[in-house]
């Protein structure tokens, strides 16, 4: 009950996939309380991973992630892309390894929320994909100490991580563009944090099916 | 949305070659849509670069060339650069003195930035970064994302460039540029939003007699929507943010720049600069040193910036020196 | 209608106060809001004024200062100055050597400037006129009021400017006006309308995905409408007329004007460059000089003018000479 | 049956009115084929040219109609402040004089005629003021020839007028702004032809009252 660099592969051909399919929905996110760029940021980096992860022969779960990493970093832009970038090279420092168990989703998942509060210096509650990768965490960390599987963990971490966006909804964003309307950024869902929901759904499915 | 544009992806591309063929005496191509001056790194002159999201034309290509930049990174549109284009110009601009990195203050621009400094840094590229916040619409904070840098870049552009022309050390042109950056604010409004291209819809909705006070130049909305009001009353409302923050006492002098959101026609931005002018001289200020038109801009949206600088006679002789852009020029 | 203005009756009047005041450096106001440049006629060199409806800015007071035009002449938005206004920027540019009358071919403006002309001759002053007809939209035939003047404007006024600076005769001046006029053509697309102060309303009503092939710089409708195309289908619609109109062989020199009318990005203005530029080069023209930005335009709209001039060696050597002025400045 | 000093700043007065009143009505007009500026052109200049008028001690005819030639000149600007400007000049020429009877009025129209002509060179047809001009040239004509007063022949004139404007409305435009517009020009009233008539209205008006 591991998964391993098929599960890698296979998690960014569904992330390109549903990034693609709600890239509108993204923007529109954004529009609202950003600059309704964040579904087009994210196709065109993830376009371009995909096609990298595809062209590649890493045999490692973190040689596949590294790849992702680089090639966010250097095609997102704006704030998504470092974030995730960094997110993706710290998940994949720990993840140098054929197979990855409960405990090494736990580890790679606070790696990468360890990445992005390093680059962003947001606190839990400022209203940015922190808020979604925070309780992905803590979820990832519970089934782990219970003795679940790999796919147990991402799965609980998918379904909080998707509760964690919804939850930003109300808050007043204190980071990133959505900051900038103050108190008008209320009754408005952070576009990271729901494309975090989403990234750890694909990366769920992904091991699901193997 | 109607636009005189090809396939949207294309916009960036297409407007950033188009510019370069036009100004080819002044700039010059690189990889990563990168704009550097004709003629490559001036040796033993230290290198200024800045960079962003597309869509604030004429920053900040237009502003390469002699007295100012020596390289721009235009990002995707409104979406900051990613590193390794930044990485690239600063490499172009680099002539042995180390390079400062001119930065609005976006988490995505910061980021970016810090990344590809870091990768210089491995180069043994000496940078020094210079975060513009200049919008006194943001409330500034420790603990939010902090105020905008918007209209007031072009002068910490200006003037940071003709320090490093003059032959100032890379913390000389830092420690102006900050200096500058300690003396400008700027506030904004917006009479219509904009259009991304690939986002085919206005970046927020106003009423046919909504105006919103506080806007950046991302297509964000801004701090609060008010009804229209007159040129003067919309004015002193730009205008009393900055003078305050400011803290501006009478005697002092400034530069007033008053700049378009790219959609405004220039009979307004002149009605905008006289009642702010006539302001400044009311509280006993000299308006020493005056540019009206499009420098910041977001795309085709209506709407002005009113950006007040304080001067002192070294800035306003950096001001003042020679010039050789797309954008700004004199004495050259 | 949402713009950044006092009351409508006075836009003209804030706007010419405004643009003097941030420009005192070049420009000054005389009665009758006439702008000349500071310091007065220059003695013995030809003057050159010209004037037209306001609402085109920078068209005229922006190009006003050394190596350009001695005096210009605002009217009401988008109507022609009376004849008063005209005599006194007439008298002002009067350096002893005749006046230089560039008149753009519409009805009112011929009227008025003649009428000028007429009381001028009375003190004494020798006045020559050059009527600007660049505009290719428009059927030019000896029974209709003919073609119209558009952004080729800009072009006679920088060279005709250059050759009174260089020392000319009002004669010499002349020619070399009337030599740019017969080698410059224009057409324009609007991809919106524009709204005067005073009417409140668009001048004319364009669908969501129309625009109007063929427009003046007056909010006037154009030719015909069509549906929306791409940047370089349109781009084509425009230059393909002026090319054919000019003659225009393969082996030519020509400067090539890519003007905004008003509320265009600059980012789509650089594109629809873009291509233009190739289209020429593909016939086998050289594009020896550019212009792109906002320099005749039509208070807000959207849209874009291509221009071609063809250039020879003189022409291009004035066009190069030192120019400071508000909106085109180069050497100086 | 004559007409005198007294009418003539009647008539003026009540042009004003008239201009004031319908405005908008004729730079509408404009905005459909012209620059939308009529309207606001004319009212400008006759709210100058009352002002004069009423601060002039002119005691003929002409001498009122050249105060009102010169304000039209230097106040209204466009097309039509230098084509008023000398209908109402040459009108004054041959009106210096205390009464003015029908054949006089005829006099008075042909010359103002034949300024706007000399100017503006437009031929009947062309879709110009020109249209409303000459049939009430004509029309004047007539009366004096039958023998009628100066009221009847500014009142024919005014009749006469008012039909050459409506039918402006199907011609295509060749002089003047409207024609930049070609065959998109038929359909509307040319504004100078409306204006023209609202005026010679308003010079009947006050000839009636006399
Ligand atoms: N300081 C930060 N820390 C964590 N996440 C952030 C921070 N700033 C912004 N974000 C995230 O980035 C998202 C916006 O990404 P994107 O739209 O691609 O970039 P940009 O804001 O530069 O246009 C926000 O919704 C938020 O989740
Ligand atoms: N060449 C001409 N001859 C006679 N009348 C003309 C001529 N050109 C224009 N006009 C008249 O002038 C009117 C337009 O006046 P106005 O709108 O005030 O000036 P502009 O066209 O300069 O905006 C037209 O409706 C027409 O009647
Ligand atoms: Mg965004
Ligand atoms: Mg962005
Ligand atoms: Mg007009
Ligand atoms: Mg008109």
């Amino acid at each position: 009950s591991t998964i391993d660099v098929a599960w890698a592969r296979r998690f960014i051909a569904l992330a390109t996939a549903d990034v693609l399919a709600h890239r509108v929905e993204l923007s529109e996110l954004d529009r609202e309380i950003g600059d309704g760029d964040h579904g087009e940021n994210l196709a065109r980096g993830f376009t371009a991973a995909d096609a990298a992860v595809q062209a590649s022969e890493a045999t490692t779960v973190g040689g596949i992630l590294k790849l992702v990493a680089t090639t966010l970093m250097s095609t997102v832009g704006g704030a998504a892309g470092p974030l995730y970038g960094t997110a993706f090279l710290r998940a994949a420092k720990v993840s140098d390894v054929a197979d990855v168990d409960a405990a090494g989703v736990h580890a790679l998942l606070e790696a990468a929320l360890g990445g992005i509060v390093a680059r962003g210096k947001a606190n839990v509650g400022d209203k940015t994909m922190v808020d979604a990768w925070t309780p992905a965490v803590a979820a990832a960390s519970e089934v782990a100490a219970a003795g679940g599987s790999a796919a147990d963990a991402l799965a609980a971490a998918a379904r909080a991580a998707g509760e964690g966006a919804e939850a930003t909804i109300p808050l007043v964003a204190l980071k990133g563009r959505a900051s900038y309307l103050g108190e008008r950024s209320a009754g408005h869902k952070d576009p990271g944090a729901a494309s975090t929901a989403l990234l750890l759904d694909a990366a769920a499915r992904a091991a699901a099916e193997s | 949305m109607k636009k005189l544009i090809n396939d949207p992806q294309d916009v960036t591309s297409e407007a950033v070659a188009g510019f370069v063929a036009a100004h080819s005496d002044i700039v010059t191509q690189l990889d990563g849509l990168v704009v550097a001056r004709v003629g490559g790194a001036v040796q033993g002159k230290v290198g200024v670069i800045s960079g962003g999201g597309s869509g604030h034309e004429p920053l900040h290509a237009g502003f390469v060339g002699v007295g100012m930049l020596d390289a721009a990174v235009p990002g995707a549109m409104f979406t900051s650069p990613t590193p390794d284009p930044i990485l690239e110009a600063t490499r172009a601009a680099d002539g042995g003195a180390g390079v400062l990195h001119i930065v609005k203050n976006y988490t995505g621009d910061v980021l970016n930035f810090e990344t590809a400094a870091e990768l210089a840094d491995a180069e043994d590229i000496e940078v020094a970064t210079i975060i513009v916040n200049d919008d006194v619409a943001v409330e500034d904070s420790l603990y939010t994302a902090g105020r905008r840098g918007v209209a007031g870049t072009v002068l910490v552009e200006k003037i940071a460039g003709a320090a490093a022309e003059r032959g100032d050390s890379l913390a000389g042109v830092l420690s102006i540029a900050e200096r500058v950056n300690a003396n400008v604010r700027s506030m904004g409004v917006a009479l219509t939003a904009c259009t991304v291209p690939h986002a085919g819809k206005p970046s927020f909705e106003l009423g046919e007699d909504e105006i919103e006070i506080g806007i950046g130049i991302h297509g964000e909305p801004g701090r609060h929507r008010i009804p229209i009001a007159s040129a003067n009353e919309i004015t002193d409302m730009l205008l009393d943010p900055v003078v305050e923050d400011l803290g501006l006492a009478a005697g002092e002098k400034v530069l007033l720049l008053v700049n378009g959101m790219g959609g405004t026609p220039a009979s307004e931005l002149s009605i905008v600069y006289l009642h702010a002018r006539q302001r400044l001289e009311a509280m006993g200020a000299e308006v020493a040193r005056s540019l009206v038109g499009n420098y910041v801009t977001s795309l085709e949206m209506q709407g002005a910036s009113v950006t007040v600088l304080r001067l002192d006679d070294e800035l306003t002789e950096l001001y003042d020196a020679p010039v050789r852009t797309a954008a700004l020029r004199w004495g050259l």
